[in-house]
């Protein structure tokens, strides 16, 4: 179906693919994965004409790819879901959805109401509910996400990639995704998947590829094989997952203890987002907040971190009333954020990693509001190991690095000021395996330190490491888990089932 | 000025007057001498401002003519694109006067302008003279696309060519921007010796002195490495450096008799009289141009310290009282 | 109408038929100074003096179309006010005789004059896109260098003179009138209702608000983006082309100063219509009620008779005024 | 030397080192346009030459580095150029004496008029913060009407005239020198200086090119958007008026034009320089290389006598060169 030989990209000093091949056979769903940075969106890029490749060849159906230029070529040999966000702001949801084959009438011009009508059919396939005259740029994350699925999976191409595409999605989304993805696999269309939950991986796919270090490893039959070996090839080194839940665990036993509360929310309110949440978070205790999109979570989470006011109740950091809707006032007051839409919130592209990871410490840079680039390169390279970001060293732009590595950079940026209170949006969102233990074993190791941290997310992974996990449902809170809970009792508890 | 009250009776007829700009020393005078000269020639006045902007011109006079204006005074500074205009107001029967200009075609009842290639002629004798035939000028030119700087700029330069060629002319085309003169004659200063400074308008006045002085140059006429300068325009300013000896000699524009000539022809027009070639009560001669139109050449005095007569002109005193300079509040 | 408008009017979001309001957006405004002009002169709204202001507005209306075309691709034109010189320009120098006052070349006949005017029109776009699209430099800065470039060539060719006596066929669109009205107005409209047409209802136009949106998002959609650029940025130049046939026409000469300083009316119309710099967003209609309303104000003012050495003043108030009302109206933040 | 400047110069990444070797981007032409001028005329090297030609940029060196300021934090200002002329005007008009030729008000005295003209600045500065940080105008659009505001005010309060003879403080920076180099030489560099540091070295500075670069992830790191961008635009309109109280002490005198087309030159300096027009890019000293490189190559035009007619085409063409030069060097597309 589908075939790169010898694919090589250079990015500069970095090689992003290195004389990688990959075959795709008609029909086959086929997973690649790898850790960040291991080349996989370029792959993409490559395969679906965005970016030439410096070497190397990619052929369809055995025949050669199309022009670069020829885009309508393209689009009929394949359709892509990107990591990176294609769909644009200013445009309608219908017109994002239809963008160069709107629907014609008499005289070549374009028929806005036929536009809407499929625009709403094909939404409603997704049970996606949005108004699809609202312009693009105003939908939440998911809701851009599914639409952008949509559209790729709309074209009728035989050939179908999805970058991350569950990276965005909260559970019952990602089961809505799946059951498509098997209604494509029995019409005969061709998957290329790449996540980083590799159970998804074992759950829809049927061959998987391993890249590491822009070099392919292995491709071998899901069957048969489990996720240790899976791995391993992704990191070169034989170890089991979990490590992560492990540190975390130990980090229970530290936390607790501690007396007053870094973070107390009393009967916090917001219009149309949450109301009357009482909430504490304290020293060493990681508090997990879950819940599906619609649930209230992140806006509750972005009210502590300063970036909203509050209509009504009372927020405390670490016993001082917080000043509502300051996010400078709640960083000095020792809070640290990991914001959810790390390109919007998340950090400055053309800056440097430096730059980025110590924008919330201007104090430590140097005397007098000056900045000491010296100073400012070493805070960074301990930031850097730290989080064992993969980067050319920190001043390399942002824009240069990968999709996980930019997400560790934001995490950076957070804990560069030691928080006492850490506040995350789905932190581990498009982030590999090792990588997700290094965030989150770092989450384990602050919060071991004496710091609270109170985790926003819908991804098990995520929260199985918290010490209690509070459910938000319809913008309350619904329930509360102590550690150890099941995925299915804590799945059910997101979808509301049970209450409301 | 804007309009004065009361509609336009017979006996006050109304008229329309254009200001090609406002934003000269020289334009500024003018429009505060029409008003002034409106009442004393009984006529009420529209007024409206092209901002050196042909088009606009075309389109205030269309708005001059929807307020019935019996007669029109414009001072197109673009002589070629104003003909459609004046077709428009030929057509429409309404008498136009022009300042300043000579339009290249079209009917006009009179031209009312000092001839710019005069003052040119004008500075080129004065430093031809004082520079006893030789030497080098500089000539801070106005803008190329306006026609009263090229008029000087050919002038002067045919003059100098024909009378004093061991003088080398060096022309700087300056935009009417001062700074942009400075430059350029700072550039100039680098290179072989200056004796002498055309200003092609008052604009470049005082940039011109702070070059000099910056580099010792503005010393009197006594001394042999003094800097004969030539301005133009005759505002205020000019006249008192003429009497502090800064600079040697401007060409007074006159403005005032721009405004009162203007008004005075437009409102002649109107009451049905005509005119003929020949000198006129007030010193100047009407003479008919190659296009046909008679055009009143108003005098513009060359203004001198000793008030003394240069190749062959006569100039008068910076005190002399017939200079619109002298009588202005500011 | 491209629904896009919807854009700049959160608070309609749900009632996607008056998303087209946000194109009227200035139309209160528009009545607001006809009320006030009438007040100041009764002769405001008499047809004669319409017919003036649409006239006089109309071959800078052509340039705002064009730059409207090439700001929601999300790029700039600064040198279209000097093509509107130039081209026009040139095809005189071509066509005029040798010699006399003419300065002309006489290389060709009268006839030649439009088509030559289009053709320079043209180059000079292929020359911007092949800078701008083709060696990715910046729109900015590149069409400013051009613009002073194209300004300096057309006071080089003309020697600063202005060209006259022009072939009767550069007269026609600005001289002559159809059913009373003059032939610049009806062109002027034309184009608009055109460009109205092309880019509310065209997979070609809606590329446009793709490109200025996210070229990147854009290309993945499987648009030429950068064939789209190409024709946008050359279209744009020879409709300035013709805005300054218009002129020519209409003031039956070609001044070397021709079209300078007009593109900051150009971009100010545009902007105030609700046309973002940004690229993506504004429609063609916004950006006609944007020049409407400007040229109805300078009107206004005329007629008021304001002092002189004041109207400068007045007209950057004026933008200033607009621009405030249209943030009113549409509610949004600008870029 | 900020960081940034590795952001152009992806074959560099590797040697942090050299990052600031973008800034040095056009030395090589500025090079060249030296070896060419001195073989155009001896006199081109000459110290007086050279003093000539930094004095005559350095006023507008000053907005060129005031606008670097605005444009690296993703803002705009247009309205710098009128500031230019308008601060000195109206010092000058408020100090002169009332009647005679001084047409002046006569208020205050002539000490007052330094202070005034850095408070005319001011006062301009915050006016356009107000509209462009806490209205959300549009900063294009917004000092696009300032600048044709202010421009018209020179021209209403001065009545067109230029107002001479004035407070002998006033003349100071632009006539005084210090070891045998002009004041204005001096402050100009002194001030680029400053920025460089600033820009580059401090915690505000660093901050507009956060902001420059992606404004909400600036916020959620806690800066504070809105007061680093007032604070950049009021400094931007405090320079400027401090660029035009330069050139007001050289010539003397302040024009009612005073500034007029200026902002060209400022924004094609600051682009050539390697300022980007989206904000997060760009440094001080590559900006005052384009400026320098303008000015020299004016230079270079006029000691070698290009036909007056074509002096406009050659700058535009040099922009254009300059401004490949510049694409070359850096090896980045530009938006
Ligand atoms: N535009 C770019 N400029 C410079 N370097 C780049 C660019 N895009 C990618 N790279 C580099 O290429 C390498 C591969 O990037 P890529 O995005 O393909 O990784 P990935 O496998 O998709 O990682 P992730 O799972 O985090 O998305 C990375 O090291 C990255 O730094
Ligand atoms: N590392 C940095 N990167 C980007 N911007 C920064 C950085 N450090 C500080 N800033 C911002 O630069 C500006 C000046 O920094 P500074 O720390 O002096 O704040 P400030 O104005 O003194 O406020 P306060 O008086 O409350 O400390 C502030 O808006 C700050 O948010
Ligand atoms: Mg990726
Ligand atoms: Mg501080």
């Amino acid at each position: 179906m589908v075939e790169a030989i010898g694919v090589t990209k250079r990015y500069g000093p970095t090689t992003a693919l290195d004389a990688v091949g990959l075959s795709v056979a008609p029909g086959s769903t086929h997973a690649l994965v790898g850790r960040n940075g291991a080349g996989k969106s370029t792959l993409v890029s490559v395969l679906t004409g965005l970016t030439p490749a410096d070497a190397g060849t990619v052929r369809f159906h055995g025949r050669p790819a199309p022009h670069l230029a020829d885009r309508d070529a393209w689009r009929e040999v394949v359709a892509c879901v990107y990591q990176r966000s294609t769909t644009i702001p200013g445009l309608t949801v219908a017109e994002n959805l239809f963008l160069g084959r709107h629907p014609l009438r008499a005289g070549r011009l374009i028929s806005w109401r036929e536009l809407r009508r499929r625009a709403r059919e094909l939404l409603e396939t997704w049970q996606v509910d949005v108004d699809v005259s609202r312009p693009a740029g105003e939908l939440t994350v998911e809701q851009r996400q599914f639409v952008e699925i949509a559209r790729a999976l709309s074209f009728g191409a035989r050939f179908i990639v999805l970058d991350e595409p569950t990276a965005r999605l909260d559970g019952p989304a990602i089961t809505r995704l799946f059951e498509q993805l098997r209604q494509l696999q029995r019409q005969g269309v061709t998957i290329l998947f790449i996540s980083h939950h590799l159970q998804e991986v074992f759950e829809i796919c049927d061959t998987v590829t391993v890249f590491r270090d822009a070099r392919h490893i292995s491709t071998r039959p899901v069957a048969g094989l489990d996720e240790s070996d899976l791995v391993a090839d992704m990191t070169g080194e034989v170890r089991l997952p979990g490590a992560a839940r492990s540190a975390a665990g130990d980090a229970a036993d530290g936390g607790l203890l501690g007396a007053a509360p870094v973070m107390e929310a009393r009967g916090l309110g917001l219009d149309g987002a949450y109301q009357d949440v009482d909430l504490t978070v304290r020293p060493g205790e990681i508090v997990g907040l879950a819940g599906i999109a619609s649930s209230g979570r992140t806006e509750f989470a972005e009210t502590v971190a300063g970036l909203r006011a509050p209509d009504r109740g009372t927020l405390e950091i670490s016993g001082r009333p917080a000043r509502p809707g300051d996010v400078r006032a709640a960083i000095r007051g020792g809070v640290g954020l990991v914001p959810q839409d790390r390109h919007h919130q998340g950090f400055v592209a053309n800056l440097s990693v430096a730059e980025n990871a110590t924008m919330t410490v201007p104090e430590r840079l140097g005397p007098a509001g000056t900045v000491r680039p010296s100073a400012r390169d070493a805070l960074a390279r301990t930031l850097i190991d730290r989080l064992d970001i993969k980067t050319d060293g920190p001043r390399q732009p942002v824009d240069g690095l990968s999709g996980g590595n930019q997400q560790k950079v934001v995490m950076a940026r957070a804990l560069a000021g030691d928080p006492r209170l850490l506040v995350m949006v789905s932190p581990t969102a498009g982030v590999d395996v090792r990588s997700k233990e290094t965030l989150l074993s770092n989450v384990a190791r602050v919060a071991a330190e004496g710091t609270g941290v109170l985790i926003a997310s819908d991804e098990l992974e995520d929260l199985r490491g918290c010490h209690r996990v509070v459910v938000m449902f319809g913008g309350r809170i619904a329930a509360e888990h102590a550690a150890g809970w099941h995925d299915n009792e804590m799945v059910a508890a997101m979808e509301g089932i049970g209450h409301a | 000025g804007s309009s004065t009250k009361g509609g336009a009776s017979s006996s006050k007829p109304l008229v329309g007057v254009d200001y090609p700009r406002a934003d000269t020393d020289f334009w500024n005078s003018y429009i505060k001498y029409v008003p002034q000269f409106a009442g004393q020639q009984g006529v009420t006045l529209k007024t409206t401002n092209s901002q050196n902007d042909i088009s606009k011109l075309a389109s205030n006079v269309q708005t001059l003519i929807s307020q019935q204006v019996k007669g029109v005074v414009i001072a197109p500074q673009d002589t070629a694109a104003v003909k459609p205009t004046l077709q428009t107001l030929a057509a429409k029967k309404i008498p136009v006067v022009s300042i300043d200009t000579r339009p290249d075609s079209g009917k006009v009842f009179m031209i009312v302008r000092a001839d710019n290639k005069a003052y040119g002629e004008k500075a080129c004798r004065f430093l031809g003279t004082k520079l006893k035939g030789k030497g080098r000028v500089v000539d801070l030119e106005g803008d190329l696309t306006s026609i009263n700087g090229r008029d000087r700029t050919d002038a002067f330069n045919a003059c100098m060519k024909q009378n004093y060629p061991g003088i080398t002319v060096v022309g700087e085309p300056t935009n009417w921007d001062q700074d942009t003169a400075s430059r350029k004659l700072k550039t100039d200063l680098q290179g072989a010796p200056v004796n002498g400074v055309y200003m092609q308008a008052s604009f470049a006045l005082s940039g011109t002195l702070q070059a000099l002085k910056q580099r010792g140059m503005l010393v009197p006429p006594s001394n042999p490495k003094h800097v004969y300068i030539v301005s133009n325009d005759g505002i205020p300013q000019e006249l008192k450096d003429i009497k502090a000896g800064q600079i040697d000699a401007t060409v007074s524009q006159p403005a005032d008799q721009y405004a009162k000539y203007g008004l005075f022809y437009i409102k002649a027009a109107i009451d049905g009289k005509t005119f003929k070639p020949g000198k006129t009560d007030h010193g100047s001669t009407i003479i008919r141009t190659p296009q046909g139109n008679l055009e009143d050449q108003l005098p513009a005095p060359l203004v001198t310290l000793d008030g003394g007569s240069y190749g062959g002109i006569t100039s008068v005193k910076p005190d002399d009282t017939s200079l619109w300079g002298n009588h202005l509040g500011g | 109408m491209p629904d896009n408008a919807t854009v700049t009017l959160p608070g309609m979001r749900r009632l996607p038929a008056l998303a087209r309001l946000r194109d009227l957006a200035l139309i209160p405004a528009i009545i607001v100074v006809a009320i006030v002009g009438q007040a100041v002169n009764p002769v405001f709204l008499e047809g004669g003096n319409i017919i003036n202001v649409l006239q006089t507005m109309s071959e800078i209306a052509v340039m705002v179309l064009a730059e409207t075309l090439v700001l929601v691709a999300g790029k700039m034109d600064l040198s279209l006010e000097a093509t509107f010189g130039l081209a026009p320009g040139i095809a005189a120098w071509i066509c005029l005789p040798a010699g006399g006052s003419a300065h002309g070349l006489g290389w060709l006949g009268g006839a030649w004059s439009v088509p030559l005017t289009l053709l320079v029109g043209l180059a000079i776009g292929l020359l911007n896109s092949l800078l701008i699209v083709r060696f990715g430099l910046s729109a900015f800065i590149v069409t400013l260098g051009m613009q002073i470039t194209l300004h300096g060539m057309l006071t080089g060719i003309s020697g600063g003179k202005t060209f006259f006596n022009l072939p009767s066929s550069m007269l026609y669109i600005g001289t002559a009138e159809w059913g009373g009205v003059p032939v610049s107005i009806w062109l002027c409209l034309v184009l608009f209702a055109a460009g109205v047409g092309v880019l509310g209802w065209t997979r070609a136009g809606r590329s446009l608000y793709a490109i200025g949106g996210n070229t990147d998002a854009a290309k993945a959609a499987g648009i030429r983006t950068d064939r789209v650029l190409w024709v946008a940025i050359t279209t744009a130049s020879v409709l300035a082309a013709v805005g300054g046939l218009m002129l020519t026409g209409r003031l039956a000469s070609v001044a070397a100063a021709q079209g300078t300083g007009d593109i900051f009316t150009v971009f100010a119309a545009a902007v105030i219509g609700g046309v973002s710099l940004n690229g993506g967003k504004g429609t063609v209609f916004g950006a006609f009620t944007g020049i409407l309303l400007l040229y109805m104000i300078q009107n206004v003012l005329t007629l008021a008779g304001v002092p002189a050495q004041w109207i400068g003043a007045f007209n950057g108030a004026i933008i200033l005024v607009a621009l405030i009302l249209s943030r009113i109206t549409s509610g949004k933040r600008q870029e």
